[in-house]
């Protein structure tokens, strides 16, 4: 038990620290969502030939820098904190890890080894319109061709990160009829296959784009199927838990940012003669969100550390669930707590565009429903725990 | 104590339901629930002519004096109004300002001469006024004003900025707080000017909100000019009829206010039930508590209402801005977690929000404008419950 | 339309006020939740007969003041103020209020008359041993005696307040095999019937006792009964409504007095050489208790309105349950609340038994249960409004 | 990163826990699950007795450093050792003062002397220590410390008034804070004294609490002495060392308490499933939400006990005592609600609490002793986050 960072794990958070505070500044981040496409192609472009992050917890054998699920979640950390606009969380911590998951051998090298030499963004399009986030969501139907070769893709997937851009879809289906977990299949497709039509969503948090993607009788042969028909509940299920992480990881970082612009604001912002943070019912605010801060931060890297067991261990680790769901209420509910203090204690120009606090706050809301609100994570855990 | 209404009272409730009816419609049905707060910046011109309407129809300045040309109700009867309009979604008021706050002021503290003047106008529905308040480092605090005004050539010329000015660009006087003693600190030295806001030396630059759109504005004052007898009150009484004013803000309009917190959570509550959120325990208990809270908050503003009408400030008065912008701000939480995922998806790009996307963004503003959560503790804390002040330093 | 006292109003509750200040002191309260009778007799004989409390809301015609549920209201929030310990909620709160609703002319004059005297104590018992505190919670059984002459009681009823002391019980008691609100009866029993063992609870918040009741095949003539027999559902419910928004009354008063104190103790108690009060977290604080006590006070006055209606006015009033449960919920989280925070805000000594601050923690708590939770009370409206 | 320990580790969790079924029974039966917080009024002799039986299996001072007579374990044979003790039901250590903080103490800066004097005592459970910190008036606050000391005929003599001192019935030796320079203020000419507690120069009177026992006491010095040699360091070292005592206090026993906790929350779990709370969607997330920030907990003690260990305190330690304390009062809570109405019934009169009432009480105390939530944010928001210090007025 060493529950610290290595000296290596150091490196790579600094380095990731240092280079988004150079290229994801507030200017950057606005630029980049006040595009269609969402962020800065060079910037990912950077981020994908210099730094190789897209590969980092990608196994060698694919290409990958074979680092574990710690890694990733230290980057995730840096990203949420500056709020970087980019395909990473969709391609990376949801694509990546479906194939991973559920993908044979042959599917992880065509796909993987594309996505971790920085070719190709992906995502997954799981949830449809009735708002639930889990694997129970999916709505698009999958039917067997009649001459048997292959599959059929009805209906639509609403909610899907970067869904818009992506190059590849990796895509959740349920067999006609089926409910819940059972029946669903899981499928790469790529984006400029017939049939599909994609539509940006223009969101509140623009920071993250999301668009919905219609499957209009989609053809596909048995080569974009990812493991058995009807038998992907449980890697989807896995999948979703592992984003959950990335998202609470994510969040940790967002929660850390407007404390720090929080303090920084108040420290300079004078009123009634003194510096605002030096009036204790504004420290006292202070401290809680770094309580909320710092508990995030211990309930990321546990989970990190289970998922990275459950990623890459031998043994199944049966605690994935506990630990995401964990993570992520815990952090959305910190995320959100920390973004509303932080607009609050800037007073008058927390609200305004200028400031930066609104992003965090749009971005905190955003990631709360993304992959299940905090409540709906606590029902799972009194499921298993009562 | 009795909490329903006379006969009398409700016949008059008919009365205003009735006018309303007649009257918000065809050119104005568009107008219905549209130009509240959030959403200030929409028809200003359809609304002024609404206001005009409003005026002939003898629904303007319902609670002034008869003396001044007002209607004269009792509070019961501006209760009833207040509620009725906004149950009918009458628009936002673009002449609040004026009739809420310049007008009482007037009447209070002005010369018959600026009496003559400024309330015909307001009453009318042909001049709009706005506040000119908080400054830049300053905030909320009245005592740090830095913008002056000075005696020259039988005018007052004004040099400064004013900021979190909604409507500026829609009116046509400001009321300036502004140093007139020169060298004075804290709150002496300050007088209250009435500006008119066509003139060169006046810039008025929008602040672009959370929401995307524009409610408030920096104004700039660069040898700005007003006539010398545009002073209420003496050179100096600024603060006193700025503390008095900020009386006449906690009125009887808080009940139009709850009616429009009411049309949100019924929308609210709609959703719920088409979505099926309203099936969840826990979503359930968020909506009742939101219930509850508009409930209490309207009885709390008839105990304000209902208590000495001596200008005293009852604890149910000293409470309310903190209370009322809190739950207004947990109910736009609550509007987002009914929608779910849904919540996210904006009108239309590049970003017009729905209505309750607006209600969510727009409310974190209202915890922060007109006395922050923080400066109402303080106040509630040191003037209520008289615990000692915090020491001034610096 | 006057949410404002009558100058009557004012007097009672100034009056009110001034005498509890007197007798109910922190040593009487004490001295009183020492004894297992629970409160002090002579001060109770004063209460009737110098200042007939008890008889301030019953109809002149059984020998009662006459006046309405807002006077009630008023006395109950000083008593609750001074946290008195009597028998007044349990005799006037609950089985006043259940003969007015569900006696006949000849019982009200049976019963309400010595109640108006000052001759006679009495409590409602209705709940069971599951722990519910609605009217579904009736479990005592009452069956038609054989020769059709009268009913036989048999079963538990447990939390009853002043169960132990009070001479007459109301009792709950509800048809074999009937559930929720059906198939209840009403029965004046007085507390030396035969059957009836009556055994003290003893309780965290010792200014209010419990008893638990066993009915032992108690004979009852069909004269008990209150209304008729299986049809007392509606009244029974009706009246804990109006005991909820008499609890709730208390509840303002208790919030109230521990704001109280927390201010009186902060401007005194000097630490880091001020006061502690002067500091801004314990003010703004403080200004968070006087929020809540204040909405609690708007509650109260505006439950207690409709209630008077209900019981006295013309009309059925569909508001009450509405009304009642909303005051219930608010003040029952508004008097925890704030009591916790009395207890915090007095750092060291607010968890002592010497100072007085946990008397009014533990009536909070008990408060909070009697009648039902806030959070039952919600799902109530929810049921209403959803 | 990793959480998983290792094989050594987990061959050594068999050993304490084998020992401890062993011998935590027969005449120690009645002691499993006694004594903690809220209960160390309890069974006092019979823990003293367990506390020798654990010196003789070689468990007290099992973080000390085998060099003064400890067993030197690693961080995470420490963390294992606690855990295990905590789940086996290992009764409140009346040693746990003087292994804590006594001992630790003493190590940092005692003289070899008082290393030879003192710890084998405290090692064998033949001698217990309480602590002289708090006094009323000053509340969390060690700089107005007004108990005096002076040099008088080569001893110290000690007048003054200590408050909220645990086990000091209980105890042979108190470390005290005392002001020993005269005149001086704030944290000058503080030292720390070394004080045996039987002599008629002190008394103690025991302080009842909301649960109606007492568990701590306040501690009289009416010309108290004890020997010139019995002071730590120099005079006027006492703040210093008083500060590096405050980190003694966090450390692996955490683990320790946290495993209590999980045996509080399984109760309360047990009793909603047993009485149908469980079922219950609203408890559902209170139950959950407990059990994520128990979980939490741990990994934040993990993280403290992983990071550097130079002495500094992390941001993860920084955070603990404000964060469990806040933890345990809402299990408190959440027990009595789980409860319903069967909450309040005591397990008999006068006032003999259950479990779970005690737990719900004595909580209340976790956010107050050992410096309250409020001092906790302030010393959060001053240390950590740097912002402005409380201007020291008066």
């Amino acid at each position: 038990m060493d529950f610290a960072f290595t000296d290596e794990q150091e490196m790579i958070r600094e380095s990731a620290q240092d280079f988004l505070a150079d290229v994801s500044t507030s200017a950057a981040v606005r630029a980049a969502m006040a595009t269609e496409l969402g962020y800065d192609p060079a910037l990912w472009g950077r981020i994908c030939n210099e730094l190789c992050w897209q590969a980092i917890h990608i196994p060698e054998e694919y290409g990958g820098l074979g680092l574990g699920f710690v890694e990733l979640t230290i980057l995730l950390e840096q990203m949420g904190r500056r709020l970087l606009c980019s395909p990473f969380l969709s391609t990376v911590g949801l694509a990546a890890n479906a194939l991973l998951l559920a993908g044979d051998e042959e599917q992880k090298r065509q796909w993987l080894e594309p996505i971790a030499e920085g070719r190709l963004t992906a995502t997954l399009a799981w949830a449809g319109r009735r708002g639930r986030q889990d694997a129970g969501a999916v709505e698009v139907q999958a039917q067997a061709q009649a001459d048997g070769d292959g599959f059929v893709l009805s209906g639509v997937a609403r909610y899907v990160p970067d869904g818009h851009s992506a190059d590849l879809l990796i895509v959740a289906a349920r067999a006609p009829g089926s409910e819940g977990t059972a029946g669903i299949s899981l499928f790469a497709v790529p984006a400029d296959t017939a049939g599909v039509e994609r539509r940006w969503l223009p969101t509140m948090d623009q920071t993250r784009r999301q668009a919905q993607i219609r499957f209009d009788g989609v053809r596909l042969g048995r080569e974009a199927l990812l493991g058995e028909a009807g038998e992907a509940g449980a890697a989807l299920e896995k999948t979703l838990q592992l984003a959950a992480v990335c998202v609470a990881a994510e969040q940790l970082g967002g929660a850390q940012a407007v404390l720090d612009l929080t303090v920084d604001y108040t420290r300079e912002r004078v009123q009634f003669g003194r510096p605002v943070g030096g009036f204790q019912a504004i420290k006292h605010r202070a401290a809680d969100m770094m309580l909320q801060v710092e508990t995030s931060r211990s309930a990321v890297y546990y989970a990190a550390c289970v998922a990275d067991e459950a990623l890459f261990g031998e043994t199944s680790c049966g605690e994935l669930p506990l630990a995401a769901s964990l993570a992520k209420a815990w952090c959305s509910d910190a995320y959100f707590y920390c973004a509303e203090e932080s607009i609050q204690l800037h007073g008058g120009v927390g609200f305004t565009w200028e400031y930066d606090p609104h992003l965090y706050f749009k971005r905190a809301k955003s990631s709360e429903s993304l992959l299940g609100a905090a409540s709906w994570h606590r029902e799972r855990i009194a499921q298993a725990i009562l | 104590m009795k909490i329903s209404f006379s006969a009398e009272d409700e016949r008059f409730r008919d009365e205003v339901a009735g006018w309303l009816a007649d009257n918000l419609r065809g050119e104005f049905e568009s107008l219905r629930f549209r130009g509240g707060p959030g959403d200030e910046h929409s028809f200003p011109e359809e609304r002024k002519t609404w206001e005009r309407r409003l005026a002939e129809g003898g629904w303007t300045g319902v609670g002034w004096p008869g003396a001044v040309g007002g209607r004269g109700l009792s509070i019961n009867q501006q209760v009833i109004f207040h509620e009725e309009y906004a149950r009918a979604g009458g628009p936002g008021r673009m002449g609040h300002i004026g009739e809420g706050l310049a007008g009482p002021t007037l009447i209070a503290f002005g010369s018959e001469a600026q009496k003559a003047r400024f309330l015909p106008g307001i009453l009318a529905g042909t001049e709009y006024w706005c506040q000119g308040y908080s400054e830049p480092g300053a905030g909320s605090d009245l005592a740090n004003v830095k913008t002056r005004a000075e005696r020259v050539d039988g005018r007052w010329r004004i040099n400064g900025q004013k900021v979190w000015t909604s409507l500026a660009h829609e009116s046509d006087w400001c009321f300036v707080i502004a140093r007139t003693e020169p060298g004075s600190v804290g709150h002496r030295g300050l007088s209250f000017l009435l500006v008119p806001m066509d003139q060169p030396g006046i810039q008025v630059r929008p602040i672009e909100q959370i929401t995307g759109t524009c409610e408030f504005n920096e104004v700039f004052f660069d040898d700005a000019v007003t006539d010398a007898d545009n002073i209420v009150g003496a050179p100096g009484d600024g603060w006193k009829i700025a503390m008095a004013l900020l009386g006449f803000e906690r009125g009887v309009s808080t009940l139009g206010q709850q009616m429009q917190f009411q049309n949100e959570l019924d929308q609210v509550i709609a959703i719920a039930r088409d979505n099926g959120q309203a099936q969840d325990p826990v979503m359930r208990q968020r909506i009742a508590d939101a219930w509850i809270g508009l409930r209490i908050m309207r009885y709390n503003s008839l105990r304000m209402l209902s208590g000495p009408q001596d200008g005293s400030l009852s604890k149910a008065a000293m409470i309310y801005k903190l209370y009322w912008a809190s739950w207004h701000r947990d109910l736009g939480k609550l509007a987002m977690d009914v929608l779910g995922p849904e919540a996210e998806i904006l009108e239309g790009a590049p970003y017009d929000l729905t209505r309750l996307q607006s209600l969510y963004l727009f409310t974190r503003s209202d915890t922060i404008y007109g006395g922050t959560n923080e400066i109402q503790r303080n106040i509630i804390a040191e003037r209520a419950l008289e615990m000692p002040r915090e020491p001034r330093l610096g």
